[in-house]
């Protein structure tokens, strides 16, 4: 298999469906120029670079979905999202209902989150969960070079309004993509490593902490399952409540603020539906409530590490 | 390419303002009983809404906002279904589930109506670029409010239509009013449309309350839009004559501006013009007024007897 | 004690707060028309209205809050907070941590959320998880006129940015309301009624749905204590916890979408922090994963019921 | 009031630019050495930094953005501190928390750094309208680029700073780049200053590489703010020298358009004057140079030697 990072796989995935599709295309704050081998194959019409303006690159977005088009557009930096707010929750997400099915909002924003860049809260705030929230949007976060590929895809070929968010800290480590139509349907979880004595629950660029977690736990004679949630919404409920059923204990860990977080309801799910299978409390890992500060350390210390994954799942086991 | 036909006949236009006007009455009647939910009302300005309208060709589309009657009865929605989405009744344009503020119909190319102040502004874009990329014909008309212009997606949709020569017609019905907030509170000047100008864009400003003036403005920033693919913005300076939201007793309403407006009532003028120049004869304008009130009549009635959307519709329609 | 509506309730507060403290004012969308008596009294350059543009009400409120003056702003239905996310999220929220606490943000966001009104999701949307996930705000939701004065009056007086979201549900029912300078501290939650077999949580307009729901099920034997967050950040876990641990017995309650709300936050709260406590699965009840419709039979049945609420306790009695 | 005397001294305003262009510089290397995070650099713009910030009062106030070097140097920032900021550590104005992008720097009335591009603008208004409500003396400028002058929020922060009468002198730095957008494919016209015309909000454009006429015009439109109480919106026509963030090979630039503006660099009109007029001789050039790098690398060394903030940093500072 071949070797790309996360970025030219979504680079192979736009250019694959454009090819596919003449219908899709992109636009966003210099894609235009940073995929500029999209331009030379699609032309200007079908890539373009857009004025600084969030709000009108999401609305235009919105409304060419609704009528023929199937954008893709690229916001940058997932703070960088409030700006465009209004186009993608109160019209992608509702106008479908309102309108009583008359349109459909096949629509991808893509945004980089996370840390990794050490410049602070306003570029690096990990919302994803403000839009699972949000009715009628889905949302992607994928681990991999392979999942950012074939979630792209089944995202641009989607016909509802996909999230997707990549993290920055993952974007240029390369990994095996696979060649050709790689399409990884939406909602699907995928469990990267079996276990029996407790369930690691991640996504995005802590799921390869959590596997580190899993090595050093096996090494304590603890078996982890680590489960790669990759959509967030669609949810694959079953996946989790699966895995929990069978291990009886749970950690889930991300990055973003752990109050409110994706976390919080995948706890909850199990709480109510796995309950009887629980042998301990459900653990979250998350971010401090507090924004993301610039300087080095601070920035690394605020997702969960593999030593606080480690802990927190050998207190389970204990 | 020879330039359609676009004699319109002032009798046609003042029938639909009428139609408007009714249609509206019978809402602020119905919602005062507490029949009908409260809506905001077009009434003073069926002139700049028909007026445009009514220069639109069949393929264009349009997007427009929470004060919509007029453009939708313009462009040949059917009353009935229209007060069955106001009642949220399940034959309403919309299952029910727009109620009077977001009515989009598909089929007759209203697209996107958006409640969100700017919403429309923030869709005419990328309904326009569908339009030029996938090569059909029909410009995109959006409507919006001296309100709507104040929020900053004006100026990015407006900006993005000039840079990517996308053929919108801007529509600002400025009527002076922005919920409970005068113009004048809002903005140094009294015109919309000079803020179009430095971005590139074209405009012109009609008085709202002559619709033949509007429909000959529309006509001709329509065929510009047409012909240079770029947008264009035309203000109908026109009076919004109730309150906001149905009911409003429009205590902070300035009386003296208010009765100057009223006194150039859009559908008086219209009719007194035809009656003047002997187009109309008192008899043919009761009979007018008469069939809009049955017409509407007719629709209330069908729109209370219909039901209202199953308890499955909670969550239906929500994903493709 | 004299009767007043939640409205009433919020004018009092504010008028009250412009009295004892110059720097307070107030601004927003037709808040000058509204609110005429205020103008009357402390001047149309302390209560003023604004253009229609939201993004500007809320980033003038955080400079303004920044530099000396504690504005209180009205954003009219918590949907069009979408256009005002920058300047909550990204600058009051974030600025006073990346400029190493140089600068405060007092200032409170008024939105009313909630259906009553048949008008729909664009008007209609409960993200006040949204916030709770976002560093650095302050998040409350009264479910009483009293609530509405004494955490108004608060959250005025917090120097951090509050989020006040009022359900509009309730705007216009009267209750008692303290006279003078009564303050509801942020952070406090209030048993509403005290029971043993089963804790019901809530905030806003289904709080009293809740206790119609401890009626019911009081009928049938059941003791449910009712408690209401009022503060939803800082969230008092203490009276959560403490209630779980005596009852073992959990249904949260909430208008929002179900879906990643804030009943996720408080069960997991629980799972992580009262498991061993707990006699059965955490329910939660809550909007489902769609926009409120605007028609009346479908506005109604989007929150949860007493029915709803009754039967779930029930189920976790038997 | 008698006027201010504001006659400035060519020489100094030299000095801070050639101040401002050692940092970055050496930011640049460091950067490209690993030793540093990257940055957005000012080079090529210190002129209309430096320009405008010598043209305020003590008590006015500034808000920048991400691009804000030139302007905190000229403010009286010490570049050690800075360059700590800029390295994430305990010694920087922000304790390390805010990196390069949003440095505030309270003591010296620079407020609200954000590097959310239009961010300054959306907070500039409050800051006006703080200082007007409590009387205080003390204007504000707000510094954005042609790029945050595309976001809607530039028209709602002018147009409210137009209809409340805010003192805001806006300075948009007009600099040709939008990151890796040229300017000319986000607009129509060349100038920013015409689009505040028709919110009432008057404007001027200056040559912003002539850091005496940049200096002038500052002087100028800040008197018009400090009169008139009401906003003023002035466009530095400049031109971002490097790419938009270090390190950045530059290869989606212009050549042409880059050399043209490469050989009128600010540093050397200024210096080529003043060697020309007499006022400079080149061993005192020489010796400013020497004198610029000598302090910009003790304050690396003093940023170097700086530690980095404590763990307990993660979580101080969020609430008040
Ligand atoms: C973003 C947003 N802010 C506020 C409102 C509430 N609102 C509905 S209509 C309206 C006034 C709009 O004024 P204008 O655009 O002039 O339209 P008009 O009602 O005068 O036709 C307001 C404030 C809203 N629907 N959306
Ligand atoms: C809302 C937002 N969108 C995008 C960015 C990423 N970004 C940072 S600077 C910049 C270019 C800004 O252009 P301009 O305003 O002209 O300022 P300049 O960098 O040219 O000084 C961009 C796109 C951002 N920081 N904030
Ligand atoms: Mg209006
Ligand atoms: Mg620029």
């Amino acid at each position: 298999m071949p070797t790309q990072t996360p970025y030219e796989a979504i680079g192979v995935a736009i250019a694959e469906e454009m090819r596919r599709d003449a219908t899709v295309l992109m636009f966003g704050e210099g894609v235009a120029t940073k995929r500029y081998d999209l331009v030379s194959e699609f032309g200007g019409a079908r890539v373009r670079n857009t004025p600084l303006a969030e709000a009108i690159i999401a609305g235009t977005a919105a409304g060419a979905a609704a009528t023929g088009l199937r954008p893709v557009i690229d916001l940058l930096f997932a703070p960088f999202l409030c700006y465009a707010m209004d186009a993608l929750v109160n019209s992608a997400g509702k106008l479908r209902y309102l309108s009583g099915g008359q349109f459909s909002f096949p629509l991808v924003a893509l945004a980089m989150t996370g840390g990794g860049w050490g410049v602070g809260a306003q570029h690096n705030q990990n919302i994803e969960a403000w839009f699972v929230h949000s009715p009628g949007l889905k949302v992607v976060m994928p681990s991999t070079a392979a999942d950012c590929k074939g979630l792209l895809k089944a995202a641009i070929r989607d016909d509802n309004p996909v999230l997707f968010f990549i993290d920055l800290a993952l974007l240029h480590q390369p990994g095996e993509v696979p060649e050709g139509d790689h399409v990884v349907p939406l909602g699907r979880a995928a469990v990267r490593r079996p276990g029996s004595d407790v369930t690691l629950i991640s996504y995005g660029k802590t799921l390869p902490v959590c596997l580190a977690a899993a090595d050093a736990l096996a090494e304590s004679g603890v078996a982890a399952e680590v489960i790669d949630l990759r959509s967030l919404k669609p949810l694959d409920e079953e996946a989790i409540l699966t895995s929990v059923r069978k291990t009886g204990r749970l950690v889930v860990v991300h990055e973003a603020a752990r109050l409110a977080g994706l976390g919080a309801e995948i706890a909850a799910l199990v709480a109510e539906n796995a309950f009887a299978a629980l042998k301990g409390p459900v653990l979250r890992l998350g971010g401090p409530d507090a924004p993301a500060a610039a300087s080095y350390p601070l920035e690394q210390a605020y997702a969960p590490s593999i030593a606080d994954i480690a802990a927190a799942a050998k207190s389970l086991c204990s | 390419m020879t330039p359609k036909d676009r004699t319109i006949d002032e009798l046609a236009l003042l029938e639909q303002m009428l139609l408007a006007r009714t249609y509206e009455e019978r809402i602020i009647e119905s919602s005062a009983a507490g029949r009908l939910p409260g809506t905001c009302t077009s009434v003073g300005q069926e002139a700049a809404g028909v007026g445009v309208v009514s220069a639109l060709d069949g393929d264009d589309l349009i997007l427009t906002n929470h004060r919509s009657a007029s453009h939708l009865l313009a462009r040949g929605a059917d009353p009935g279904r229209l007060l069955a989405e106001v009642m949220g009744r399940r034959t309403g344009y919309c299952k029910g589930k727009s109620g009077s503020l977001h009515i989009s119909v598909r089929e007759l190319g209203v697209l996107l109506t958006s409640t969100i102040v700017g919403g429309e502004l923030s869709l005419a874009t990328g309904v326009a670029l569908s339009q030029k990329m996938l090569g059909r014909p029909g410009i995109v008309a959006c409507f919006f409010g001296d309100g709507a212009a104040c929020e900053g997606i004006f100026h990015e949709s407006l900006n993005l239509a000039s840079v990517w020569e996308l053929p919108v017609l801007y529509v600002c019905e400025n009527n002076q009013w922005q919920a409970f907030v005068h113009r004048r509170e809002t903005m140094q000047g009294d015109h919309i449309a000079e803020w179009a100008t430095p971005l590139g864009v074209d405009s012109a400003t009609v008085d709202g309350n002559d619709v033949m003036a509007v429909h000959a403005a529309a006509v001709d920033a329509a065929e510009r839009v047409r012909r240079s693919g770029r947008p264009f913005l035309l203000e109908t300076y026109t009076y919004r004559s109730r309150g906001h939201f149905e009911p409003d007793d429009q205590a902070y309403v300035d009386a003296a501006e208010r009765a100057a407006w009223l006194a150039r009532d859009p559908i008086e003028l219209c009719r007194q013009r035809l009656l003047a120049s002997g187009r109309l004869t008192p008899e043919a304008a009761a009979a007018q007024t008469q069939h809009a009130r049955e017409r509407i009549d007719a629709a209330l009635a069908f729109a209370e007897a219909s039901p209202y959307p199953d308890a499955a519709e909670l969550t239906s329609d929500v994903y493709a």
